[in-house]
């Protein structure tokens, strides 16, 4: 089962090499093309994949944050006596999030990045209190936000070559590559 | 109000779009005097830009109001301005310019063609001025699918070639956002000045997946800038889509993408490691002198004017990229300077194309017979181009070229020296040859006797909208050839951050 | 073709093979691109900038706003593109290549009955996605997709004339304009008030609350514009492709 | 236990990936870029990125393959490879 289990940890890049793969040979190789189309649509897929396997850390979840985690959540001017104890919160925060900053400062400087990131993760475990946020219990945010723009870039992609594949039929009558060529030639 | 320059660049032609496709459906004469105003709004906001980056050095502007790589911001240096300002000034041009050719091929549709074109011109400002680079990809991906659309509502031929140049773009835009996610996952950052930071200090220039981010965002770029062996897209899309759309992308899309492959080459990841840790110039250096070569004997071979001068962008593309990878400070000065020349002389001929085609309703080269008659502007605009594309003094490809050329002596690539000098003796060829037909009246051989007769009797005198771009943009290429120190002593400016190597590697 | 795309696909594959190998472990938090201050200052900071629990949301609409618009521009592209394209205005002329037949029967009665019922749900959960943003997954483009779609399927079940009384092409163009004025709008305000493009903290001028609000307030208005393009334009790219660009009669 | 679905669902992908090119008939074709859109989205859920999973799931699965039928529905629902 470990072996099984490793497989599928590195698997996760190999597959989405194998689909950018399949979606290349697609959108060189087919001839027709809706599935042109197709090819792409898997291409770029694959590449969202890739992006968000960047993000993905064990064990961590997704980057929401709990109603318990994220205190200032609702913003509520009413509640006077509550203020006073999100400020203290959010003082430890900033603390937490200040030696981070000075981790990754140090981690960035650091040539031997691999070595101290056993030390890293129990530095900033010891360091925090239970109620502040720890970096590595979310996902990654930022892929995930790149990505959205790119699966929207994807359907805008996908709409116009459908748009031009509809013109094309009504033009040539054929949505085959090579018949259209052919149509070009011979017409001339 | 001028520290807020750099967003007005593209401001004004991206929100204009909007409005023209709002109000251009009811109103369809406001589309035309809303889309000038908001190009000469932009070419100001341009060059008060530039004026502040000559003046204090590079402009970082934070987008929202976040430090640099949290949030977007405009890294806006002596390049990125230099060639800001030649978009602007371009598609200013251009769009004076395209009054009655979209009315006349695109008759239904000119709000949404008018839209289209001013969202091209922001989607490439916005690449210019970007120091993002994923966004980048963004502003990558507006470009090309206006471009797409652009060449697709020309003829029936325009369709295929609209819908390869989809499959390619998509491939070359999909290669860039891959190397921008293995940059990504080695350095964490998306900011380029930051990446290039990490890069140096973390030592990542050894790291194989460096190296394949490299050649993906290369090979992306190459694709979208139609290099040699990756330009099979080029020819039919330029050469069949609405004379407004070729007017346009010819001059501006494959320059904005050596801008982007310069920026990355230079800002990224830096000379040392492109040039020096690679060592790859001599390969790069023969496929550009091969781009240079097959893209001149392929213009030879085409007795369709406007194809014809697609071919020329392959070669430019090779003299481009070529320069570039001299690893010569000259020799990157040329290439830099010949975005913008470059950019003005294919307008130029491209322009002059356009008008011959509006005028005659033919394609191929006889078209031209007894121009000089006809119509003498015109063809004063068309020799300062082709004067230009040769390289004869003062135009402004003749100083380009020098550059260049003395790149190529300085770092020892003699092909390159050569193939650049073959091509300019092409080129002279190619328009002695035009410049023979309109002057003599040359009568071809038979079998295209069907151009003269009652079309060439009604031709005359280009209208007023399309001679004064095409003047201007010959006044321009001579302005930029007369000023041509000024130039180089900013883009010199540039390059010194850089410790490029200066005579002898 | 066949020969090309497996020489292409040979060479880019063993490309992304050589790098695999440097890659950091799957999953692995301490990997360059997780334990950097930038994706660290998104997890941690972004509560106490913006008051937003969805990461996500917070990044999208404010750190990297400006990506964001030029997405929603990208829509609004493709949609301007499509009607470019494929749109025939006028009385629809003989095609030289007549396009199939579809057999359009008169609409089924148990599809026509549970769109009637769908749709209004769907329409109020898309509404849902887009306010709660915020909290949860989703905001302006995937409720802007959801609404679209409710009307796309209005569209299948009835027929694109009902859905066009109720969207027509002119509507369609306007609400995307709109959407895109409302997210460039918030970027222009703080321009007008001083601010760099797009710095939603100077909006307190206009908006309730201290800076942070702002930026709260403000995330939620540009994606609420989002909405509105992504809604008006994905109808709009369904309406074309359906119709063959005659807006007539639909799939 | 997590990584077996996972596992699965990689499998199905490609498997999906390579039948949508491969079948003849377009609409098929489009319905199972469907599928594979669609495990494309549990996938990305399984990872923590639910956002893009969401967007993948409304657009991916959703529009886009409106989009991809009426288009073949419009043209010619045949292909030759």
């Amino acid at each position: 089962m470990e072996l099984l289990q490793s497989i599928a940890d590195s698997f996760n890049y190999w597959i989405y090499i194998i689909l950018m793969m399949i979606g290349l040979y697609a959108l060189v190789a087919k001839n027709n093309l809706v599935k042109k189309l197709i090819g792409m649509s898997i291409f770029q897929t694959a590449i969202i994949l890739f992006y968000v396997s960047i993000g993905y850390k064990d064990g961590a979840t997704i980057p929401i944050l709990y109603e318990h985690q994220a205190h200032h959540g609702h913003h509520d001017a009413g509640h006077g006596d509550a203020e006073d104890a999100h400020h203290d919160v959010e003082h430890a925060v900033e603390e937490a999030a200040k030696e981070i900053h000075a981790v990754a400062e140090d981690h960035a400087d650091g040539h031997d990045a691999h070595a101290d990131d056993h030390d890293t993760l129990v530095d900033s475990h010891d360091a925090h209190t239970s109620s502040a946020i720890h970096a590595e219990d979310f996902a990654n945010p930022l892929v995930h936000v790149l990505m959205l723009t790119a699966i929207v870039v994807g359907v805008a992609t996908l709409g116009v070559g459908l748009a031009i594949t509809q013109k094309l039929y009504g033009e040539f009558g054929s949505i085959e590559e090579s018949e259209i060529i052919e149509q070009i030639r011979t017409g001339k | 109000m001028t520290e807020q320059a750099p967003i007005f660049i593209l401001l004004f032609p991206f929100l204009t779009a909007v409005i023209v496709a709002l109000v251009g459906l009811r109103h369809k004469s406001l589309s035309w005097p809303l889309t000038l105003v908001s190009l000469g709004a932009s070419v100001c906001a341009s060059l008060s830009t530039l004026a502040q980056v000559v003046e204090h050095g590079p402009i970082r502007y934070k987008l929202g109001g976040w430090s640099p790589p949290f949030g977007i911001e405009f890294h806006i240096d002596g390049l990125s301005a230099l060639v800001a300002v030649t978009v602007s000034v371009v598609a200013l041009l251009t769009a004076i310019y395209s009054k009655d050719n979209v009315d006349a091929e695109t008759p239904d549709k000119s709000s949404q063609y008018y839209s289209l074109f001013l969202l091209l011109v922001s989607g490439l400002l916005g690449i210019v001025i970007t120091g993002d680079a994923f966004n980048l990809y963004v502003m990558l991906e507006v470009a090309a699918l206006t471009s797409y659309a652009l060449i697709a509502m020309g003829n029936k031929r325009a369709s295929l070639a609209a819908f390869k140049y989809l499959i390619m773009g998509t491939i070359g835009a999909s290669f860039y956002l891959l190397g921008v996610g293995y940059l990504y996952i080695k350095t964490g950052s998306l900011n380029m000045l930051d990446i290039r930071e990490i890069l140096e200090t973390a030592g990542l220039f050894n790291s194989p997946t460096i190296l394949v981010a490299f050649i993906l965002i290369t090979v992306g770029v190459w694709i979208k800038m139609a290099f040699f062996p990756l330009h099979s897209w080029l020819p039919n899309c330029y050469a069949f889509a609405p004379t407004t759309s070729s007017n346009i992308m010819a001059p501006l899309v494959t320059k904005v993408m050596i801008y982007v492959m310069v920026r990355m080459v230079l800002t990224v990841f830096g000379p040392n490691y492109a040039f020096e840790i690679l060592d790859w110039e001599n390969i790069v250096v023969w496929l550009a002198v091969i781009a240079i070569l097959a893209g001149s004997i392929g213009a030879l071979a085409q007795k369709d004017l406007r194809k014809m001068l697609t071919f020329l962008i392959i070669a430019e593309v090779g003299y481009m990229v070529g320069g570039l990878w001299l690893a010569d400070e000259t020799g990157i000065t040329g290439t830099i300077f010949h975005i913008i020349s470059d950019a003005f002389m294919t307008l130029c001929v491209f322009l002059f194309a356009g008008i011959v085609f509006a005028k005659t309703g033919a394609r191929d080269i006889y078209a031209l017979e007894g121009m000089f008659k006809k119509m003498p502007l015109t063809m004063v605009g068309f020799l300062v181009g082709a004067f230009s594309l040769i390289g004869i003094p003062p135009t402004a490809g003749f100083f380009s070229k020098w550059y260049l050329v003395q790149g190529g002596i300085n770092s020892g690539n003699w092909e390159y020296v050569v193939a650049l000098l073959i091509s300019s003796l092409i080129n002279a060829v190619l328009f002695f040859r035009l410049i023979e037909i309109a002057y003599f009246g040359k009568k071809p051989a038979e079998g295209h006797d069907h151009h003269h007769g009652d079309d060439h009797a009604k031709v005359s005198e280009a209208s007023f909208t399309m001679l004064l771009p095409l003047l201007s943009t010959a006044a321009i290429l001579i302005v930029i050839g007369l000023y041509n120190k000024e130039l180089v002593s900013v883009i010199q400016d540039f390059l010194s951050q850089f410790n490029l190597a200066t005579s002898i590697r | 073709m066949k020969i090309l795309g497996i020489i292409t696909v040979i060479i880019t594959g063993f490309l992304l093979l050589q790098a695999e190998r440097d890659f950091p472990d799957w999953g692995d938090a301490a990997s360059p691109a997780s334990d950097n201050r930038l994706s660290q200052h998104y997890i941690t900071e972004t509560i106490n900038e913006t008051r937003v629990s969805n990461m996500v949301t917070a990044v999208l609409a404010d750190y990297r706003g400006y990506d964001t618009m030029f997405e929603t521009v990208v829509i609004f592209t493709a949609g301007i593109a499509i009607i470019g394209i494929l749109r025939v205005y006028g009385p629809s002329t003989k095609l030289e290549h007549p396009e199939p037949t579809l057999d359009t029967e008169k609409p089924d009665l148990i599809i026509e009955t549970t769109c009637r019922l769908l749709i209004p749900i769907i329409q109020l959960f898309a509404l849902y996605v887009i306010a709660h943003g915020h909290y949860s997954p989703g905001g302006g483009f995937q409720g802007g997709v959801i609404f679209g779609a409710a009307f796309i399927l209005l569209a299948l079940a009835r027929d694109l004339q009902t859905a066009q009384k109720w969207v027509p092409e002119n509507r369609v163009l306007n609400l995307a304009a709109i959407g895109i004025f409302i997210y460039a709008g918030h970027g222009v305000l703080s321009l007008i008030f001083g601010e760099n493009f797009l710095d939603y903290s100077i909006l307190t001028k206009v908006l309730p609350g201290d800076a942070i609000d702002a930026r709260y307030h403000s995330m939620l208005g540009v994606e609420i514009g989002v909405a509105f393009t992504v809604t008006a334009i994905m109808f709009s790219i369904y309406s074309n492709l359906a119709s063959n660009g005659k807006m007539e009669e639909g799939i | 236990m997590i990584w077996i679905f996972d596992l699965i669902i990689l499998v199905f992908l490609v498997i999906t990936a390579i039948i949508s090119l491969q079948v003849k008939d377009l609409l098929s074709a489009a319905m199972i870029l469907g599928v594979y859109s669609f495990l494309m989205c549990l996938l990305w859920s399984g990872m923590g990125a639910v956002d893009v999973a969401f967007t993948e799931a409304a657009v991916g699965a959703g529009v886009s393959a409106v989009f991809l039928i009426s288009t073949v529905l419009r043209t010619s629902r045949r292909s030759s490879d």
